[in-house]
């Protein structure tokens, strides 16, 4: 009876692109270009394998060339955390209703 | 930290980021949503730490990169003038599409520490899913580059062609296809690099057959493309977060260029294939060059809307160029003190990336309950005094209207010319993005205002 | 490594409510009454559940009192599942656009 | 058949019924989700019998009662009238309910038919999922039940209330968590029975103070419990296809349930603790009594109508009370012919569930592109010249917008003063659902036509 867990993982992944579809669309049209920094921003996730990566084997050798590999992904995708998130905030900062 | 945990906490991070998307349907709620996001992002790492659980030597020099990362990208948010944000978001793509590269390399290198099987031997799924999201990761990377480049006029906007580019292109494919299935049955390491170096060349040969002018489109499908390629990962790595947001930032980037296409009246395809308004804006232009068009100045333009009743203003790109937006605010205030109604009307596709008017608007100040989507407002026009059209063009071309002929017919448009009387504020009679004559600068009730859009509108400021 | 099932079903039953969230407001107010009768339909897949407890165990004994409960659910859900099935696609087919 | 391709079906069959839902988004696309939902209902059903594997003779027993259902389930649905909605998904919600109670108590008396463990011995996280499944079924059935006896009228629709009623049910919904408690502790059969006993008391309480016509929120609410209840024992059956169902169902029913509490401006704690509507409508009532009304019969009415040039009709319940909608199509056809423009106005809570009055007039053959909702026209109301109210009377309720003591304020209506004139048709100046006089009938632009709704039309029809 056991499920094998790729079967789950893609039934979250198909109900992902459902509530993306969603989600997305009702975003309103004047903040489509905070919607792309930050989907730039949430894409760098992405770093939790970068970490996996560089912290893989014995505290020794951690300059293997999959290890470096790990450090240079960890550089790209916390460029693009940070940059995107605080580019967003900067954007958002800037909306500003009519002071009545 | 157990697995059940680590994996509840990636769930909770995944949906923090689905309510940041969520926050983003009005202006009030986004600021939260991007908290929300931020958190997100926290809850990942911090659980990624717990979980790997290795707080040696390593842990430091991962913390030292990621704040040199960190440090980098916060002073690059910091700087990056409003107006960059079309490159700003291509920049940070392409470094997504590496960062996805790197991971699977890793992955490839040392599959145990993922537990995935060991060199050589790794699991079957696993090595299709990492592959995937390599070449898409590679293809995204060197995309971006070229797109970042065009739009920062490094490299020049003009299409790049020749004979048998989409041909080639194909074979690329292929070949990727091909590379991956030998990778599956060999588990060789060579036809990985292989893989990943066919992908990059296969990035840049994509773009570059696309104008400079398209590549807000090209940047939301390799949006969409660092999205797919996540989710990959995501799945390699079994990590419920990752998976998420792949398809998450997937359906965004293919939404915004579906509704970038559909704001151009063009066929996503039609994009994507290149090298196009080359063709017939020549033909055009002559014809019609001799028309007699009415010159205004700013005093002439002042007096006109000082004694207006409403005025709606119609940004385009040339104010993005001109930086015209805080002078346009000021030029509204003026009216406004005067008691004209003043408003806002945004094109879809207005300026060169989706909402990019509004953040300008946004960064001057600009309340955005004065500002209107195009179905909002374009009824009014019909009851304005006058239109301000300062550096628009195409978004307002009745072309699309009445010429089945025309490229950009079927495109809505604003209908500027209902209103009593349409400023234009540009540098010339040239056409814009489309390349196409705009024959409502020959129009009766036009006056051209020919000056760069903020000299114009400093201008008017001093006059009113 | 290995995560418990019940882990994903809960990011299924998640993901689903958002997905849920987002497809009901989308329904146009003028269809709410076949909303509510086609939900009706849907939610008898239940009857999954009952078929398991009626053919449970050996086939000698399938009127214990486990597998009546699962006879009876069988019956209660086909009841729905025809009915609301069958009289949501009585309602739609009455929805009808202007002839021209 | 394996476990995983099981599980990759009822995964299918989920997203079919996400589909069935997305149909309905609008008219056109609406069928054809209909068939996706039966698609999705079929494969959840086949798989079932194939991952079981048990053709003996359980199955034929299996398919018998099958059809039995199924045929009890096609007559009522091919049979009922259309002005019996309510009353059909109220019952069909109580089968739900029970159907839930019936599987949670078989997984009980053999748990290892669904492999949860063994009797007195069952996996504590399926024994709360189970207990919570059948507590929430069994109160859907009996409050099912409650709502269906008062809308067919078997049982008095007037809220039955006692002192001390809510603290009762509080201690009612306490022993049951108490119960569900001692149930993991003890997993004795005697405590799940009293479970079940107590579960169904509770939901016969909880509905009896509400009043009949107050059922609508109270059979959404419902629905949105059975969804619950079903995700619940989807937990248990660990089958996907029912989890999705159940998120499906529990947000579709909670939305409705807020959207016509929003409709109706009251709270949905409101309307749950019951016994509403009961309190200040007398004191309204006397002192207005007394004011003349315009009273006319259907010549003034057709005589009227045929000299406008566009007409608004809004129905309310009383249309459904009286089944007028075929009858309204035929007066409709015949002013059309005269060359008078006719709409439809349908408030969100018109009627007694959402949606009814379209469902009516789709009966009736109205194309539903000619029937607006209350945002959509209520402007046109000013350029109206008859608005033609049949059966409809709190929707059109002007005290909603200026009086904040009225129990309704703050509700949208449709502005049907402002048309020309207003026609009301309806048997007396008895007040409506909210028992709240309504100001309209006095006014000067007014004309009341007191007759039973089918009748009157059917008279105006011959006049015209
Ligand atoms: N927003 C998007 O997402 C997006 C994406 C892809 C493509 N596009 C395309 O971009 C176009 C946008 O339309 P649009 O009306 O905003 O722009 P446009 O049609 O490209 O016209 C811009 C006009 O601004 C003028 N201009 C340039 N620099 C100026 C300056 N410094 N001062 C004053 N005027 C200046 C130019 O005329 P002069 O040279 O005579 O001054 C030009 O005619 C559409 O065709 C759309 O399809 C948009
Ligand atoms: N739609 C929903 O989802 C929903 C749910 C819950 C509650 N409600 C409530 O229901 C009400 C609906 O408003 P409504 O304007 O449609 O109805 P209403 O305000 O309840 O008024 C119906 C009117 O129809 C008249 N009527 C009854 N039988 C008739 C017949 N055979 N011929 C002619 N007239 C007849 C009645 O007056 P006479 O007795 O004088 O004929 C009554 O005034 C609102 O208050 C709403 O809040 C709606």
């Amino acid at each position: 009876m056991e499920i094998d867990p790729f079967i789950f993982r893609l039934s979250i992944f198909i109900l992902s692109i459902f509530v993306g579809y969603y989600v997305v669309w009702s975003v309103t049209p004047s903040l489509h270009t905070p919607l792309m920094s930050v989907t730039n921003a949430i894409s760098s996730v992405i770093i939790v394998g970068a970490i996996i990566a560089s912290l893989a084997g014995a505290s020794e050798n951690i300059f293997e060339t999959s290890n470096i590999f790990g450090f240079l992904g960890i550089i790209l995708a916390a460029v693009n955390i940070f940059g995107g998130f605080l580019v967003t905030q900067r954007m958002l900062q800037m909306y500003k209703k009519k002071k009545k | 930290m157990s697995a059940n945990l680590s994996a509840l906490f990636y769930l909770i991070s995944g949906i923090l980021f689905i309510l940041a998307l969520r926050g983003l349907s009005s202006p009030e709620t986004s600021r939260q949503g991007n908290y929300f996001g931020i958190a997100g992002m926290v809850i990942a790492i911090v659980v990624t730490f717990l979980s790997v659980g290795n707080f040696g030597t390593g842990f430091i020099y991962v913390l030292i990169f990621l704040i040199i990362g960190g440090s980098m990208g916060a002073f690059i948010a910091f700087r990056i003038p409003m107006t960059a944000m079309p490159e700003l978001v291509a920049g940070f793509h392409s470094l997504v599409g590496l960062a996805a590269v790197f991971v699977a390399i890793s992955a490839f290198l040392k599959p145990e520490a993922f537990g995935l099987g060991i060199i050589g031997n790794i699991k079957l799924a696993s090595l299709i899913e990492m592959s995937l999201g390599a070449a898409i990761g590679a293809v995204t990377f060197s995309g971006s580059i070229i797109a970042f480049l065009k739009l920062r006029g490094i490299m020049s906007g003009a299409p790049i062609t020749f004979k048998g580019q989409h041909f080639i292109n194909l074979i690329l494919g292929i070949i990727i296809i091909f590379l991956i299935y030998y990778l599956c049955k060999s588990q060789s390491s060579n036809i990985f690099w292989s893989l990943v170096v066919i992908s990059f060349i296969l990035g840049v040969l994509l773009i570059i057959p696309i104008g400079g002018a398209d590549m807000p489109v090209v940047i939301s499908m390799l949006n969409s493309y660092s999205g797919w390629a996540a989710a990959g990962i995501g799945f390699t790595l079994e990590n419920t977060a990752l998976i998420i947001t792949g398809a998450l930032v997937g359906s965004s980037g293919a939404i915004l260029s579906y509704i970038m296409c559909k704001g151009m009246n063009r066929s996503f395809f039609n994009v994507i294939l290149g090298g196009w308004g080359a063709t017939d804006q020549a033909s055009n232009l002559q014809s019609k060059e001799k028309k007699p068009v009415k010159n205004g100045n700013a005093d002439d333009a002042a007096f006109l809307m000082k004694n207006a009743s409403s005025v709606i203003i119609v940004p385009g790109y040339g104010m993005a160029v001109a930086q015209a937006q805080h002078a346009l605010r000021e030029m509204v205030d003026a009216l406004k003190k005067n008691g004209v109604k003043v408003s806002y009307a945004i094109h879809p596709v207005a300026g060169r990336m989706p909402g990019h008017m509004n953040v300008l608007l946004a960064e001057a100040n600009v309340p955005y309950d004065e500002v209107f989507e195009l179905e909002e407002i374009n009824n009014d026009f019909a009851n304005c005094d006058v239109a301000y059209v300062i550096g628009a063009n195409d978004v307002t071309n009745p072309v699309a209207k009445s010429d089945p002929q025309s490229p950009i017919y079927g495109m809505p448009v604003l209908d500027v010319e209902k209103s009593k009387s349409v400023l234009f504020v540009k540098r010339s009679l040239s056409p814009g993005y489309a390349g196409i004559d705009n024959d409502l600068f020959y129009r009766d009730n036009t006056l051209m205002l020919f000056a760069d859009a903020k000299k114009m509108t400093e201008e008017i400021v001093k006059s009113l």
